[in-house]
């Protein structure tokens, strides 16, 4: 029961705050709604057992990726104000497509045949459920059978990574001159000169 | 597990993804002035990678030992075939991209790490044999070709064209994965060859609108009618190296993939998708036609053609037996050294200012001011129509051979008579060239390496081209076995 | 436990609004990153549902994948972003269209 | 010549002169033009000397399977022999009308003309499918280059028209050929014309072929290019385009059509014998009113070809020998007749009828040529034209009179159009002081009409030379056809002889018994004649 | 004699080609020297074989020359026939084309362009020859255009002339319909009778009498079909009615070619032809009654239309066509011999009228027209007595009981005793228009004589005469020559009254030269003694003929059994119309000019030619040219084109906007097209 009012709370806040994010007319409510829509969804993955996936969705999602959203938001120097979130000329046209589709969604594959949904038979050799808590069967699974994609992916963050710097990077020359990086000096720094332990007492700062 | 099998078998990837990652330290160390060096040896890189998966391809390798990390990837004779294909047109877009980039100051050492991890992208798309393997892969791809596009980042067009290029791939991704998921839910399993053996029975809403969202998102990759639409924004925003990557690489693998997903995974339900691929091809195929024509900027036109192009290859797939498959393959390697040459001849045709010509009616009389140049486009031209004695003529030849075969006479009717259309526009190219009064514009010299492409592709595109019919056709039949194709 | 059939049906209304949201937005680039965002979180949702009512944790994995890629998606998505920006002062979805025909 | 492979050195001498071509001034090219297609024309004439006549139906057979699917095969029969012999014939020619008129890319245009020849010759000698196909098909490329390059004004017009026409034809030909191939197993065109494929198949693979055959032909109505082509073309292009490249349309339906498709060629035959019939009055009618003499012969080819397709599809040895002999003298005459209004044209650059006139006056040995060859086109015994126009209808009146009287009209319809053109041209009175100083055939020009001159004449007297070395083959097809010849409605019925003479006046009686209805009146007058007799 | 006929035969082709291309280069002498002398060469041999066939010395024999054409069972080659009736026709035409050859010296001898003249002649005569020489149809075919391309140079020999040009072309067109027939009377016979050869025609062609074939949808008998067919290519060639028009335009060319061609021979090779195939004809009722109508029609149009022309030469072409028409229909009722002969004879006096004709028009500096003549008599005498003795021929003047008379007088009398003793209506109805035509005949022939030797001189109106005189200069002019003027005079419906100037204006007629008289003695010779002599022979002897012609023995008694009024018709009608032109033209020369006034419709009828030529310029010349532009622009340019390749161009280049509108630029069309192709392939799936 407390599943389905959760159920039902999660899945109405996920969408409502979904329509939101593209009703919104300020790019920074758009993301705030799509952090809120993040975190219901996150929900609804811990009600059927997905706990690390839902923790990832909120440390990558919100942690990172609506952070940067609302870090480009703010750096591209936009005026809201001017931009109101109009529609294109053949929306109704396009609302009614988009309606259709989702009325093929719903009845073709889930209300439907809601309660009596055939579902594909997971081959037991697929990807079995190794360990008791779920973080650990996917660590298992991850370093094992996929360990060729796990890899792929990581140079898909790299290429990301590449992209990013390739694209958005620009060499300040005077910029460069007055705060020169040597990466040498850096690389040299170790702990014990860089920092020390202090414990000042409750009122007292620390001299720098 | 015998990873030590596996390792062996994923070597081409493994040999770019660690050169890659060992040019992008030098890269970072040594900075912009390593470009070219680098691109050398991104290209070398590829040439090894060729001889790597050159057994593969000559022995057709099919079965259960070219699987590898649980049927996830293949290296079959097919991926072999494709693979040869994408590093091929790897190595030549590596070729020709320092000396465009140089002269709009624009190389970066980061554009041959791209191009590679971009190969690595497609080579995993053509080995998948797995749908999360088959994302990966495609994403790799995506990612980098996303950047690839807006490359020129101080350039409006480029800008764009990443832009376009990466919205609407986003939106075919999700709706590719939105698929992907309904497979998966709908059959248990995102393994091909599970997914087949699970779509052996009567099959479920689910699976069938998952079966249509993938197909929907791979046609965005080939460029397919109606998930063409980025193409000619891309082609012609994006830098001409670039462009003739997306045009090659990237299009034989997700050509590829398309047919492994189709033959393979989807294999025993192509009642399902066939009126779709054919609605699809004779689209595409018309589309493409009306959209060249009247185009003035010439790597447009060729995106067009690119579309156009696809209609015929689809047309194989529609035959959706191993003869299609096979002629898919072998208008593939037809079609990507005509559309090299083509996209390398424009290349090699600059103003008096050193600035790159793509209007068409800049080449207007180039006959006369570069005779040589005019005539192979010409030749590329006619053979993207696919006229005889033009060797892209037996790339059509094969799939309309494919298609009557299996019975698609009258979509073989159509699509040859769309073709004239195509024909049309091929022969505006010819017009301009050969035809009308010079313009003047093209003028300077141009680089050895351009030089040798254009003629080795030229010659594979003239009727000498047919020699290579029985060898290329031998393989291309080998790899479409090798496809786990029910008799 | 709740019907697989619910979440498939969220699933699909996140997923049609995330296409919504493409191309109903005629003002603003960066909400069509959002609504990308949206739909790969249907997507998500689908998979690890799938997941866990088939008792396969392949979904989980692919869904994981998913996310990786989707961050990667997005900073190349806002690095293009920047640059559109810088060269055409403007992320208005109208003003893209120097190509067309 | 045993197993020297003739078919092949013919195809090379023209692809290496054609590549040299590309690489030389335009003198060198000139002459290395000539050079090669003569050197052509004397294996032509080498492979007609040796051809056995009654010996094998396939000669001078080369194999090589060299593509995957098909194989190089060549060889030849006496069908083929005469085409072959009729363009390495007109080549020379025509390099020989080109050597002053082009001065722009000369090495381009000849080597286009030698690449021309190359493929003409290929079609020809072609024994696979495919390798038809590609020959069939890759000769639209140079000739759109000829056209569209150093045509006339409206070149890109026509250069455009003439493309796209023939290649929406043929396409759909390539259709049927992988069809057919895929039925039959091989592309092997000698195995091809005896298979006999399925009635209903053949229906459509008929029309496959029809397509692409009646447009190169040119049939009515997909004839519109051949005016705009012929027009546009330099006058080599319109010699080459008038006499080979439209006898491929009519070589497909020997060849292909026929052979192959029987049943369907029977059951279609009326179609044909329409357009025909059609072609034959409409074409002559629009070119009586002809101002551009260029247009008017291009009109007059419909007409001519239309008298190909009836006699093709008569289904007998005379229409189909009838049909081969109009190609052939077409091939000549229409040649020839744009040559000669190409050496008019090279004078006065126009085409316009009305600026001519009185060419007799000055050019008194360039009106004699036009004479024979006019002559020769309206079919006038003596000359090659009527060999082959009076075969064909002679074929085809055996199945069909009303065919063959709307067909033979094309003789009244021809003499006009064409007798009205060279009175327009070549008689009456010098009207313009420009035409009236030309000056008449130099030495290179006599090169060029002499040879076609002969021939028509040899043709028209002799045609034995010609029609022997087809004899065996079309024999061969005609039995092939045999039994599928449609019901003619000409048939004969054979009642009781009349016992007399129609005007026989029987003496002793006195009377005439004579056959006329109004026999009484004559046996009542007979007898008064009979008794004034006596 | 298989030598003899080679030489004959392609003697004149040598000469023409020698003549031909040599041309300019061999000079005027030696080309009309070597053409000339050729055909005396070939006359010289064709008399012996007359005579030996005569004599009964020789029979007929074919000597083979050259294979021709073997398609199937279609099988001729080039041969020469030679029997009684090819030899006939070798003396008429040797004799005939010597005689014109070397008459033109003199004609022609100011014209710049003689060798092409004399070579045209030469090959006209080859291919006459080649005619009637053909052993197969086919081969007569080959004369028979060969005769019309040569009519065709001849006549339009004068090419600056555009009439001259108009007139060549509508003879050959003209011809051509008429070749239509024959060709398809070619090809049905070889349908019926798997041959061309015409012994082998004429040997089963009994055997096919009751024969039907379908022919345009309807079941035919074979014969007639055929033979109509065949005599439709017969009308074309001879200018029977309905295709005559030709012939009087024919004029236009040279006076020497009007005698040689368009009267003695080659428009009698349809009379020729229709006696070669007699056998078969003669199993063919239908299409000989329709012969004898057409003939017997043809006789009386053209006799009534000659009456009222004012051109000598178109008043002689009248005269000629009409003379076939009694040929035919002679023809048509079986007398062949009778046909033959009036053929032979026709060939001598017709040949005269018109050489003598030229000689006067020679002589009037170009003059044609009759108006502009009067009072010749004295000024050319050997002129007057050869066109006496041509006219008194041609009107049948001999005396019935004697026996004797000029050439026309025993062939036509034996033509008309034909027609009335073959006994049938049609027969009848020959005779009565054959007996009107000779009355006729009789009337415009001594008209012409009248006006052009009797009277007084009215030369003074003459345009050309005008010319001659004013230029101080005899023949015709260099510089201006006559062929470059435009015949056409004002045409006044009577003879203009002489006198405002002197009538002669200063002009004096001169005899031609001994060249032109020679022929014209020679035939005179001919027209007087021809029927005399040789009347035995061709009507009533079936040794003479031999077989080659189909000899009918009852139809020769029939003939000799006619009623004396019948045999003395001729020579009747022949005197009233002697007086009646005599009456009109030298008693009252008024009287022309109010019959006139009196018939205006009548006359303008028949001197429009009973409107044949308006009327075919209204039915199929107009008509042509109309079609052919509406073909040409609405067919062509406004349907075939406008719908197929512009219309498909039209298409695409639309198709091709739509598709670049298609493509706006816009993310979001991008998205939703995408969008719309998933939804599209669902709703596909699920449905």
């Amino acid at each position: 029961m407390l599943q389905t009012i959760a159920f039902y709370l999660f899945a109405t806040l996920v969408v409502a705050s979904a329509v939101m994010v593209i009703m919104s007319r300020n790019p920074v409510h758009s993301v705030l709604w799509l952090i809120l829509s993040f975190f219901n969804a996150a929900g609804l993955m811990v009600l059927v057992g997905a706990e690390f996936i839902a923790m990832l969705l909120v440390i990558v999602y919100v942690g990172a990726v609506a952070v940067l959203f609302l870090f480009v938001v703010m750096m591209l120097d936009i005026d809201f104000a001017s931009m109101r979130a109009g529609f294109v000329r053949n929306a109704p046209l396009g609302i009614a497509i988009a309606l259709v589709l989702l009325a093929e969604l719903v009845l073709g594959i889930g209300a439907y045949r809601a309660g009596a949904l055939i579902l594909g038979t997971p081959d037991g050799t697929a990807a079995p459920l190794l360990f008791e808590s779920n973080i650990e069967s996917i660590g298992a699974l991850l370093y094992s059978r996929y360990l060729f994609l796990f890899e792929s992916a990581g140079i898909i963050l790299l290429v990301a990574m590449i992209g990013a710097i390739v694209l958005t990077h620009r060499e300040r020359p005077a910029a460069h001159r007055r705060a020169h990086q040597d990466i040498g000096k850096q690389v040299r720094r170790n702990p014990k000169e860089a920092t020390f332990n202090a414990s000042p007492e409750i009122g007292k700062g620390i001299d720098l | 597990m015998d990873f030590g099998n596996y390792l062996a078998l994923i070597a081409p990837e493994l040999l770019i993804s660690i050169s890659g990652l060992v040019l992008l330290l030098v890269a970072a160390w040594v900075g912009d002035s390593a470009a070219r060096p680098i691109s050398i040896l991104a290209a070398l890189v590829l040439g090894v990678a060729c001889f790597m998966v050159g057994p593969a391809l000559f022995d057709g390798a099919s079965g259960p030992d070219t699987n590898a990390f649980a049927g996830q990837f293949r290296a079959d004779g097919f991926a072999a075939f494709a693979k040869m294909l994408i590093y091929l047109s790897g190595i030549a877009c590596l070729m020709i991209a320092p000396a465009f980039f140089e002269r709009l100051g624009a190389m970066r050492a980061e554009y041959p790490i791209l191009i590679l991890f971009s190969v690595l992208g497609t080579g995993i798309m053509v080995s998948s044999g797995n749908l999360i393997t088959l994302y990966i892969g495609l994403e790799l791809n995506s990612l980098a070709a996303y950047v690839l596009a807006s490359f020129l980042r101080n350039d409006g067009r480029s800008a764009e064209a990443g832009l376009k290029y990466f919205i609407l791939g986003a939106l075919a991704s999700g709706i590719l994965l939105y698929g992907m998921s309904l497979v998966y839910g709908f059959t248990g399993t995102t393994d091909f060859t599970l997914i087949r053996a699970a779509m052996t029975l009567e099959l479920s809403t689910g699976a069938l609108f998952g079966l249509i969202f993938v197909l929907a998102g791979l046609a965005f990759k080939i460029a397919a009618v109606p998930f063409h639409m980025w193409t000619p924004d891309v082609y012609e925003g994006a830098p001409t190296p670039v462009t003739t990557f997306f045009a090659s690489a990237p299009k034989v693998a997700a050509v590829a993939l398309t047919v492994r997903v189709s033959l393979d995974a989807f294999g025993l339900q192509a009642d399902a998708w066939r009126q779709i691929v054919i609605f699809a091809a004779l689209a595409s195929i018309v589309l493409g036609a009306l959209g060249a024509i009247g185009q003035d900027n010439l790597k447009r036109l060729l995106a067009y053609s690119s579309i156009n192009n696809v209609g015929f290859i689809l047309i194989g797939l529609a035959a959706g037996t191993p003869q299609g498959a096979s002629a898919v393959l072998v208008y593939l390697a037809i079609y990507v050294v005509m559309t090299i040459g083509s996209f390398v001849a424009i290349l090699m045709l600059r103003d008096a200012d050193g600035n790159y010509v793509e209007n068409i009616r800049d080449i207007a009389g180039l006959s006369r001011a570069k005779p040589l140049i005019a005539l192979i486009l010409a030749g590329m031209m006619l053979s993207l129509a696919g006229l005889p004695p033009m060797f892209g003529f037996w790339g059509k030849f094969v799939v309309f051979q494919a298609a009557v075969q299996a019975d698609l006479i009258l979509l073989a009717a159509l699509g040859i008579a769309a073709s004239v259309i195509g024909a049309f526009y091929y022969l505006k190219v010819v017009k301009v060239m050969f035809f009308d009064e010079p313009a003047g514009v093209v003028q300077g010299r141009s680089e050895t390496g351009h030089w040798v492409l254009l003629i080795g592709t030229a010659i594979i595109v003239s009727p000498l081209g047919y020699l290579l019919t029985i060898p290329l056709g031998l393989l291309a039949d080998r790899a479409a076995v090798s496809l786990s194709l029910l008799p | 436990m709740i019907g697989i059939e619910h979440f498939i049906v969220v699933s699909a209304i996140l997923f049609v609004l995330g296409v919504l949201g493409i191309f109903l937005n005629r003002k603003n680039i960066i909400v069509i990153l959002m609504a990308i965002e949206l739909i790969l979180l249907a997507v998500n949702i689908n998979l690890v549902a799938f997941s866990a009512f088939l008792g396969d944790l392949t979904g989980q994995i692919f869904a994981m994948f998913v996310l990786t890629v989707a961050a990667g998606e997005a900073a190349i998505g806002l690095a293009i972003l920047v640059i559109y920006f810088r060269s055409r002062g403007t992320i208005a979805v109208q003003d893209a269209n120097r190509m067309k025909g | 010549m045993g197993g020297f492979p003739i078919l092949s050195l013919m195809l090379l001498v023209p692809l290496v002169g054609a590549i040299v071509c590309l690489f030389t001034t335009a003198h060198a090219a000139r002459i290395i033009a000539l050079a090669t297609t003569l050197a052509n024309l004397v294996l032509g004439i080498i492979l007609w000397a040796s051809y056995d006549i009654g010996g094998a139906q396939w000669q001078f057979v080369e194999s090589q399977p060299l593509f995957a699917g098909f194989s190089y095969a060549l060889g030849i029969d006496g069908i083929a022999l005469m085409l072959i012999v009729l363009s390495v014939f007109l080549m020379p020619i025509c390099i020989l009308a080109s050597w002053d008129g082009i001065r722009d890319r000369v090495g381009v245009y000849m080597s286009a003309f030698l690449f021309m020849e190359l493929l003409i010759i290929g079609v020809f000698a072609a024994q696979d499918l495919f390798l038809f196909y590609i020959f069939f098909e890759a000769g639209l490329i140079p000739m759109y280059l000829i056209i569209g390059i150093w045509g006339g004004d409206n070149r890109i017009y026509a250069s455009y028209k003439f493309f796209l026409y023939t290649l929406l034809g043929s396409v759909l030909m390539l259709i049927a050929m992988l069809w057919m191939v895929n039925e039959a197993g091989t592309s092997y065109i000698p195995i091809l014309m005896q298979y006999d494929f399925a009635s209903g198949a053949q229906n459509w693979l008929w029309f496959g072929f029809f397509a692409s055959f009646a447009v190169k032909m040119p049939m009515w109505p997909v004839h519109t290019w051949l005016p705009d082509a012929h027009v546009q073309a330099p006058t080599a292009g319109s010699v080459i385009l008038a006499g080979v490249l439209l006898k491929l349309g009519g070589y497909g339906f020997i060849r292909f059509s026929l052979p192959m498709f029987p049943d369907a060629s029977a059951q279609f035959a009326w179609l044909i014998f329409a357009l025909s019939m059609i072609a034959v009055i409409y074409t002559s009618l629009v070119a009586l009113v002809q101002s551009d003499m260029k247009k008017l012969i291009a009109y007059s080819s419909v007409a001519h070809m239309a008298i190909v397709t009836v006699g093709l599809f008569a289904f007998n040895v005379q229409g189909l020998e009838g049909a081969m002999i109009v190609m052939l003298s077409h091939g000549l005459v229409s040649g020839a007749l744009f040559l000669c209004v190409g050496v008019i044209y090279d004078r006065l650059h126009t085409r316009e009828i009305a600026r001519y006139g009185g060419l007799a006056i000055n050019m008194p040995q360039y009106a004699i040529f036009f004479l024979l060859f006019t002559m020769a086109s309206i079919g006038l015994p003596g000359t090659s034209g009527f060999v082959g126009e009076f075969l064909s209808l002679a074929g085809i009146y055996q199945v069909s009179s009303f065919v063959t009287i709307i067909c033979t009209t094309g003789i009244i319809l021809g003499a006009a159009y064409m007798l009205y053109l060279y009175r327009r041209v070549v008689f009456g009175l010098q009207r313009n002081e420009d035409a009236a100083a030309m000056s008449d055939l130099n030495g290179r020009e006599w090169l060029m009409l002499a040879p076609i001159a002969a021939a028509t004449l040899w043709m028209g007297v002799y045609p034995e030379s010609f029609l022997a070395p087809m004899r065996q083959d079309i024999a061969v097809l005609d039995a092939r056809l045999s039994r599928v010849a449609p019901e003619y409605d000409s048939a004969i019925v054979i009642g009781t002889p009349r016992p007399n003479a129609a005007n026989q006046m029987n003496d002793e009686h006195g009377a005439a018994e004579a056959g006329e209805a109004h026999g009484a009146a004559a046996v009542a007058d007979g007898g008064i004649a009979g008794e004034g007799a006596h | 004699m298989s030598t003899s006929i080679l030489i004959i035969v392609f003697l004149p082709l040598l000469a023409a080609i020698v003549g031909g291309l040599g041309n300019r280069s061999l000079g005027n002498v030696a080309v009309k020297a070597i053409t000339t002398g050729t055909l005396f060469v070939s006359c010289a041999l064709s008399w012996p074989i007359f005579l030996g066939f005569l004599s009964g010395d020789y029979s007929a024999m074919v000597v083979p020359v050259l294979d021709w054409v073997r398609s199937g069972d279609m099988d001729f080659d080039w041969a020469l026939r030679v029997d009684t009736l090819t030899a006939v026709m070798l003396v008429v035409i040797t004799t005939v084309s010597a005689l014109v050859h070397l008459y033109s010296w003199g004609y022609m001898d100011e014209d710049p362009d003689q060798p092409r003249f004399f070579a045209y002649l030469s090959l006209f005569t080859f291919a006459m020859l080649m005619l009637v020489t053909a052993d197969n149809l086919v081969q007569m075919f080959f004369g028979w255009e060969g005769v019309g391309l040569a009519s065709y140079l001849l006549i339009g020999f004068w090419f600056r002339k555009p009439s001259a040009n108009a007139a060549a072309m509508k003879a050959f067109i003209v011809n051509r319909v008429g070749d239509l027939g024959f060709m398809l009377g070619i090809f049905g016979t070889f349908l019926v009778f798997g041959t061309t050869s015409i012994s082998a025609i004429l040997q089963a062609a009994p055997a096919m009498s009751g024969a039907s074939v379908g022919f345009l949808g309807s079941r035919v008998m074979v014969m007639d079909v055929l033979c109509i067919l065949l005599f439709i290519g017969a009308m074309g060639k001879s200018a029977q009615l309905g295709l005559h028009t030709w012939l009087p335009d024919a004029m236009e060319g040279p006076t020497p070619v009007s005698a040689l061609i368009h009267a003695a021979t080659m428009v009698t090779a349809g009379v020729f032809m229709v006696c070669r195939l007699s056998p078969m004809f003669e199993t063919a009722p239908v299409a000989l009654a329709f012969v004898t109508f057409i003939g017997a029609a043809t006789c009386l149009f053209a006799a009534t239309v000659g009456t009222v022309q004012w051109d000598i030469k178109r008043v002689i072409a009248y005269s000629t066509c009409s003379q076939l028409g009694y040929m035919f229909f002679a023809a048509g009722v079986g007398a062949y011999g009778a046909a033959m002969f009036h053929l032979f004879t026709h060939a001598f006096f017709k040949a005269l009228l018109f050489l003598g004709a030229g000689s006067v028009i020679h002589a009037m500096h170009h003059e044609q027209d009759m108006r502009y003549y009067g009072a010749l008599r004295k000024k050319i005498p050997l002129t007057f007595w050869a066109m006496m003795a041509g006219t008194l021929a041609i009107t049948g003047v001999g005396i019935y009981w004697l026996h004797a008379g000029f050439a026309g007088f025993h062939s036509k009398d034996a033509i008309l005793e034909a027609a009335f003793g073959r006994g049938t209506e049609l027969g009848q109805f020959a005779f009565w228009l054959g007996a009107f035509s000779a009355l006729l005949t009789s009337f415009y022939s001594w008209r012409l004589m009248f006006l052009t030797f009797w009277g007084k001189p009215r030369w003074a109106q003459s345009e050309h005469i005008q010319h001659a005189v004013h230029h101080g200069h005899d023949g015709p002019d260099e510089a201006n020559p006559a062929w470059q003027e435009d015949a056409g005079h004002a045409v006044t419906h009577d003879v203009p009254a002489p006198g405002d100037m002197e009538g002669t204006a200063g002009y004096h007629p001169h005899e031609s030269p001994v060249s032109m008289l020679i022929p014209l003695a020679v035939l005179s010779l001919g027209a007087i003694f021809a029927g005399w002599l040789f009347s035995e022979a061709f009507l009533d002897s079936a040794e003479f003929w031999d077989g080659s012609i189909y000899y009918n023995e009852g139809l020769i008694h029939a003939m000799h059994g006619t009623p004396l009024w019948v045999k003395l018709t001729a020579t009747i009608v022949m005197l009233v119309g002697l007086l009646i032109a005599w009456f009109a033209y030298i008693r009252d020369t008024s009287v022309p000019g109010k019959f006139v006034e009196q018939f205006r419709l009548l006359h303008a009828f028949l001197f429009n030619k009973w409107y044949f030529d308006e009327l075919y310029d209204r039915i199929f010349v107009r008509p042509a040219f109309w079609f052919g532009r509406k073909f040409w622009k609405v067919g062509d340019e406004g349907g075939i084109d406008r719908f197929g390749p512009d219309g498909a161009a039209w298409l695409v280049s639309r198709g091709s906007v739509g598709a670049r509108k298609f493509q706006s630029g816009y993310l979001y069309s991008y998205a939703l097209i995408m969008l719309l192709g998933v939804v599209a392939a669902i709703t596909w799936v699920l449905m």
